[in-house]
């Protein structure tokens, strides 16, 4: 056998040209995916990339791999029925705000609460791309749409509220741009065992252009952003300051020192991707402006996947009852013969 | 109702007898007793000649309660035998059952039938005095008192029963022997009171040698994908979502886990066919099925099968509609859905089992399809022929012909959408394989490469590439089922569960010297190559549906042939008066084009 | 005008025979909304009761009120727009764990998201009932059902998770049998301005007799249901235990008390309705055997209802634009005539 | 190039010209520049005869690229004019078309058409030296050149376009001014460089006295809705889900707030079509629309409607199909999922706009059918006519006919199914009205009562009336819309969108003396009454449509006729010649049954 050649990033990009706008943020989510892929060493043939339909829902178009294009919303579905029959391959979903959280929204639910070992990445731009900028399930209230063209009126929807909500395993939140800190999740997401949902905050400079500007400009994002890391205080601009906890469970941002109206860093929350759902369902709360908002792995906890459980059903019925046998299996129940 | 008319099929079936039940239930699962909505009906016809249909006006009727009565007395043949509970008819439950005053007091109720007036309630309490059962459990017991009567009526083996009963309640042999008690106690009113004038006895029919078994179209669907997997090697993928009455399909298949059967309950159709679409892309033998609004809902992800060409049965089991409408009724109204129930031009080959035991064979032929041609394929079969039985005569597994699957493995020169030139089937290459990394989607293909395509020419190749495929099958349809010459006065044409009414009708009517045929399609898409010549080889053609007009619709479009619909859409399977009649008509008249049981039934 | 008579129950009821089994617990609830209406006064004329498909579905066949028995899962989404075109009528909608959950989680989720002005109760018995007693989103592992002969192995939801991820502003729990607290709450969600979502756990003696049984016996509720109270600390068993949410914000049961092992009633959590979300869901945490259930409401906040925003909006173009003249709307945009 | 062709269009428009466009845009939203996918086109029809399609080979081709050569220059006629802008005839472009020689130095483009390269990439820039203008905003500015261009050579006004330019850009004056600057070099250019052999000027075309605008098929039907819930004196609620082309109707309604329109997003089609059926309960006039994969979610959301016969119009925009298909481009092949897509016997009206200002009538038609019959009534339009553009006679508001509107309220003798006899229409009884409180469902309902109902003879009898109302419709038909005598050699039937091609085909081949009339149905279910006795009375049928043959299947096998289709499956209107053509050939010759478009194009 000839050792596995190592693939680079570029193997994992198809011939096919990225029709995405220039300056769209999924560009950029694209090569850190490939690059991610490529650093863990995976096998071109043995990853699958299923996706909806939206912009954001192209992506398995460009990825060197199996992909599936599917349709608007199902893809959670689909991607189910594959990965419970072929749980030996690695199954991402792409979705997008619209495709993941709109018209997809039950499989979305259903496929996180069965925690069926799967990679979902939904791509947040707060609008429908691919239709031409409608407000999604994610815009913010007020937000003026060819469909709104006074100003939007539905609350919008938190997507990792709604993992949380559906009793996710592991809910990431990333930014299209960090490639680093993308790689790093992606990584976390494809060894968790179980539904991996990880929300991108994603530019679509054509429709809702600079939308999170706000909490991912780089001058600001110190500030502005809360890097969540396993076992460590939820402190943020340069640990000058922090979440706490009030004891009705109101999380505050506090100076962090032992000066005058600081906060002693013993105090400070820790943050830990194994508490019980209420903690990162706190944490979603954690909004711009008021607060800095949290990145990273707010909750990564371990439970059987679904798929594996299926199997592990099925070998558990074989060794009881024994590989079936078709004639046997015709023949049961009462039968009567004719001469 | 349900329990004693499965316990008497099975009896009959022991004795021989060829069977066809038909069990008629409410949508409620439990409507309260005695209301007209619960009525749970259980039809079961037995003879000593080849039957096809559970009867049509039945002989006797059993009814435990008023209502019973009033929903089914109209169905008894003249001078039938109709037993009653009289324990029910309290004055509380006639009202339930809508009657003013009490039937059975009627002097015209006996000058038509032959009533026999028995408080079986009392009798099947009594014969359970000094048990320990609760009043609940002992009024339970009054079905298997009134199974008991039949076995006497019919001159059946009661042992048979018994040990049935015993086998059936298992550890609990407390209910097993009560009920053995009633089913004896009843057996023995009827031998005791000499009630009947003429005690039934039918002789075996006459049965090709073998092995057989009773079974329900569903069951024999379930068995037959199961088969079908097996004889392909691939491990079965069957995801659903419960819905009356193809519910049961999910149930059978869960019980086989050992046979290599995943089934995956869906949180709704849309992901059942979902599902199913993402287990072919993998490999697996996908199976999604459901009845009426679920097929609806499937539309779109069939459709999405279809353009990204993978295997896949789709199994309709239809009920009564539109929307809700009847759920536990059958009717043959979802041939068009299934035909056209997309958007874009978007064919699916559509096969239709004909009898519980045809099932299995149709469940096979969908798999062997679904493979050979890597298409979704659409299976019709109906709430008659899913919860009806009849005996099946065992197949040999052995001498079954296996379905051959390739997966292509080697990258020189792959094209996701090149075809085999004979089946026009592109190939199915599954994720896993090295080097064949491709990519497919619902947007239109470039007919070679498979990339999406926006080329005018090209969507139109594809448009009439997809629909070569579908008719291409004709290569695969195996003789017609034509009984009789094929020229003649009447052409009876039908498909699907009407098979037996139709097959049954024609014969009587052959053997009172009239020229006419029965062809009953299993192929609904493409038709039946033969079907073209036929038509025209026949003075008339009459389409019997429990529907409009759809197949009829079809045939007529395709053949321009004035064929006759016989309609009746009434939740109900054909009977085979009603379709003796449809041809007598016919024959005697030129003028008809379409013919209403419903105005007959109303008259 | 004479005087609108006061209507009792049994004006409620329709001349339908009921046709759930004998011993379901759809019986206590109908009479317990039958009740409530009446002591509220409401018009049935004013009222709507739209639902799903499933045995629990069937309500509305038994109100007499207007109703509307649709199809299966979408009952939220009719209702939105009955209400949205109609916000003077008092909307209700009756659903079920599969109906509501499994083929119509989007629609709640949405509906939810909205807080259009409705009154949703989920009836949870765990099962299909209708279908013949499959197992549903809500049954617990290991649920043998006839399509799960060896036992499920879907992890289920919650609907109260569900609800809260969806952003719901107000969530209660319920018990069939307990019409006074069904009452009270019922009256809560009619006052509430926004989307009420009450799940009541409901006995199904056929398919699933008994599931609730641990924590619903009269014998054991004591200590097995905390019963909610705004403002007032999360105690049961007679006040004799309590609530204590440690640092981690992990829950637990306390004794309650000054002595030795026991902990102070000041350090017992007190509910609040109007808490952010995170509070509620751990609430949600508080399942049986490990703890008690909350029954009442874990959540009730203001916020303008869907409804409402709606008719704002076109209000105010009313006003802006003035009342809408078509002849002037056909004729704008570039016109020229022909003579 | 979307923006040039709607600034000519509208010049054009004022220039008293009649006009049809079609504009055809790729599915991406920004497909990278200069690639084939990215090629975007808009074709412009303009005459002083009446005209019906937007042109079938187009006179003047003006390609901003080499793909948009590549993808647009087989429609070119012979002889015709082509402009290029070399500016883009780069290597790298060249390559992203496919082309691997530069195609403008081939002798035999020259030889075949009157090819003008121009640098218009250079001059534009050129144009607009010394501004502050990015380089993008620049580049952007070249339609504009070319608009001049054509501007100069069709002698439009270019005074009416530059105020429109300061118009369209408003504030923004900069952009504005840099526009007109590009377009007035265009119109320059053009004049100084004589390049032009023939300069075209189009006289004003005849036309009906009135005022006019020029409208969008999704224009026509949001105003024609808005219009129709007037004339009922009803709140329009509309609800739908994005989808292309279906899109722009939310988009255009949700400005009609102060109109008392109500818009909702909804989170998919089934929601979109559940919340229509919530506010029509309500007694709101419903609406809801979508295309292709958005209808078939929507079937179980109309079947509901189907049972509980209340008002809907249900707007389907076709595009092309199966599955996401090609979703920018236009077919008409949901005309039988419109039919048939539901389970059940589920009859709808169906009705179709045959241009975009008939879009309009059809609009107010589907509202008054939905309210006057109490049912579902679904309006099909499709791609083209939903972009296209035509001159719209603005009706006269006063004199529209009212819809008339019944709420019942009185409690006495209400019985929820009773009927309307003339147009079996249930009364719309709205919640809030006291006394007449009822509940409706999916379920069968009993014929009168409206209580759910398992009868096998009211069943049937209900699907015969949901049948006879729909059929039953035809008294609302109004004339046929024929064009010729109503016999003679060749009649071409069609639907919908390829109207125009239709008639201009059959008024030239009249022209040419032949036998051949037009007949172009408005309703597809109930079909117009006097079809059947029109199809006998010539010799052969044609029936063209962008699909394999769905209306010509629904004659077929009504009327036994043998139709011929005409199909054409490219996602591209008819061109008038294909028609002429088709009819020619079956004029000769009486074989064929069916013609293929594709098999010409593809020669
Ligand atoms: C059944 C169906 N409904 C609607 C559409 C139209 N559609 C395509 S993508 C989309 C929304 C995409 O939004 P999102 O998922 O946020 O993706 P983005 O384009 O923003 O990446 C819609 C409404 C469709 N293709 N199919
Ligand atoms: C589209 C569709 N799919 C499936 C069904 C079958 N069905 C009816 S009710 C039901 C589940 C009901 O469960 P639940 O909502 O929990 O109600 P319950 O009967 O338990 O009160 C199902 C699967 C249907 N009627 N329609
Ligand atoms: S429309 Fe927005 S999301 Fe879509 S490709 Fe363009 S920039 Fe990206
Ligand atoms: S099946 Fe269960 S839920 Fe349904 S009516 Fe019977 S007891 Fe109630
Ligand atoms: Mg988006
Ligand atoms: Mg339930």
């Amino acid at each position: 056998m000839t050792p596995p050649i190592k693939l680079s990033k570029k193997d994992f990009a198809t011939d096919q040209d990225v029709r995405w706008c220039p300056g769209c943020g999924d560009y950029a989510i694209l090569a850190a995916v490939q690059k991610t892929l490529a650093d863990l060493g995976v096998k071109r043939e043995e990853t699958v990339f299923v996706s909806g339909i939206g912009c954001s829902s192209r992506f398995p178009y460009y990825m060197n791999t199996y992909g599936f294009h599917s349709i608007h919303g199902r893809a959670p579905a689909i991607a189910t029925g594959l990965k419970v029959s072929r749980p030996d391959l690695s199954v991402w979903v792409i979705t997008g705000d619209g495709d993941g959280l709109s018209i997809g929204g039950n499989h979305l639910l259903h496929a996180l609460r069965r925690n069926v070992n799967l990679n979902i990445i939904l791509f947040n731009n707060q609008i429908y791309g691919l239709t031409k900028g409608q407000y999604s399930p994610t815009s913010a209230v007020g937000t003026k749409a060819p469909s709104t063209p006074l100003g939007s009126v539905d609350y919008p929807v938190q997507p990792l509220q709604v993992a949380l909500g559906a009793g996710a395993t592991f809910v990431a939140r990333c930014v299209d741009v960090e490639a680093a800190h993308l790689g790093e999740i992606l990584t976390r997401a494809q060894a968790h065992q179980g539904a991996s949902f990880i929300e991108v905050l994603q530019n679509c400079p054509v429709f809702n252009e600079g939308v999170w500007d706000a909490v991912t400009d780089k001058s600001t994002a110190d500030a502005r952003q809360l890097r969540l890391k396993h076992g460590q205080p939820l402190l943020f601009e340069g640990g000058k300051r922090g979440i706490r906890v009030r004891n009705d469970l109101v999380p505050e941002a506090v100076e962090v020192g032992d000066g005058p109206g600081q906060v002693p860093l013993g105090q400070i929350m820790i943050h830990d991707e194994r508490a019980a759902p209420a903690f990162a369902f706190l944490l979603t709360q954690l909004t711009y402006p008021e607060m800095p908002i949290p990145l990273g792995i707010l909750r990564a906890v371990e439970k059987t996947p679904y798929d594996q459980l299926v199997h592990e059903q099925i070998t558990a019925a074989v060794s009881a009852r024994g590989k079936g046998d078709l004639k046997k299996l015709l023949h049961s129940g009462m039968t009567w013969t004719v001469e | 109702m349900q329990l004693t008319g499965t316990e008497f099929t099975k009896a009959a079936a022991a004795a021989g007898n060829d069977i066809s039940t038909f069990p008629d239930f409410p949508a409620e699962i439990r409507a309260p007793a005695g209301s007209l909505a619960g009525v749970s009906g259980f039809q079961l016809h037995f003879a000593s000649s080849d039957i096809y249909t559970p009867g049509d006006a039945p002989d006797v009727l059993v009814a435990m309660n008023p209502a019973a009565l009033r929903a089914n007395l109209a169905d008894l043949i003249e001078n039938g035998i109709l037993i009653v509970n009289t324990g029910t008819f309290t004055p509380p439950n006639l009202k339930k059952a809508g009657y003013d005053s009490d039937p059975l007091a009627e002097e015209s109720l006996r000058q038509k039938y032959r009533v026999h007036g028995i408080d079986i309630s009392k009798l099947t309490n009594g014969s359970l005095d000094g048990t320990d059962l609760t009043t609940k459990e002992k009024a339970r017991c009054k079905n298997f008192f009134a199974l008991g009567l039949m076995f006497w009526a019919y001159s059946r083996d009661p042992e048979t029963e018994i040990s049935q009963i015993k086998g059936k309640f298992g550890k609990n042999d407390r209910l097993a022997d009560a009920n053995v008690r009633a089913f004896k106690a009843g057996y023995h009113y009827g031998e005791t009171a000499e009630m009947f004038q003429d005690v039934y006895r039918v002789e075996k029919a006459v049965f090709q040698p073998g092995v057989y078994r009773n079974i329900t179209g569903n069951e024999a669907i379930a068995l037959g994908l199961v088969a079908g997997a097996n004889l392909a090697g691939k491990p079965l993928f069957y995801s659903g979502y419960p819905i009356t009455p193809a519910s049961s399909l999910l149930h059978y298949l869960s019980h086989y886990k050992n046979h290599g059967v995943t089934t995956f309950q869906a949180e709704d159709e849309i992901a059942g066919v979902g599902a199913a679409i993402g287990a072919a892309y993998g490999g697996a033998l996908a199976v999604t099925a459901s009845s009426g609004p679920g097929i609806s809902l499937k539309a779109e992800g069939m459709a999405l099968a279809v353009m990204t060409e993978l295997p896949l049965v789709v199994v309709s089991v239809q009920r009564g509609g539109p929307s809700t409408g009847l759920p536990t009724k059958t009717e043959q109204s979802d041939l068009l859905q299934a035909m056209y129930g997309r958007n874009g031009e978007c064919p699916v080959p559509i096969i239709a089992a004909n009898s519980p035991a045809d099932a299995f064979d149709c469940a096979i032929l969908a798999v062997r399809l679904a493979i050979r041609y890597c298409t979704p394929v659409v299976l019709l079969s109906d709430g008659f022929l899913a919860n009806g039985s009849e005996p099946w005569r065992l197949p040999d597994v052995d001498a079954m012909e296996p379905i051959p699957v390739t997966h292509r493995t080697d990258p020189a020169g792959y094209q996701v959408y090149a075809r085999n030139q004979e089946t026009l089937a592109r190939e199915w290459v599954v994720p896993g394989t090295p080097g064949l990394e491709h990519r497919i989607g619902g947007l239109e293909k470039d007919f070679l490469t498979g990339a999406v395509s926006y080329d005018p020419i090209n969507h139109e190749k594809m448009v009439h590439i997809r629909a070569a495929k579908v008719d291409g099958m004709v290569q695969d349809c195996g003789p017609l089922d034509l009984h009789g010459e094929d020229e003649g006065d009447v052409l009876v044409i039908g498909w699907g569960g009407t098979y037996g009414a139709l097959r049954q009708a024609v014969i009587r009517l052959r053997e009172q010297g009239k020229k006419v045929s029965h062809a009953q399609l299993r192929w609904l898409h493409p038709l039946h190559p033969d079907v073209k010549g036929l038509l025209p080889r026949f003075r008339r053609v009459l389409v019997p549906e429990l529907n409009m007009g759809q197949l009829s619709m079809m045939l007529r479009a395709r053949y321009l042939v004035d064929a006759v619909g016989l309609n009746k859409v009434q939740g109900q399977p054909f009977k085979v008066a009603e379709v003796m009649k449809a041809v007598e008509d016919l024959l005697v008249d030129d003028r008809p084009t379409s013919i209403d049981v419903a105005r007959r039934a109303a008259r």
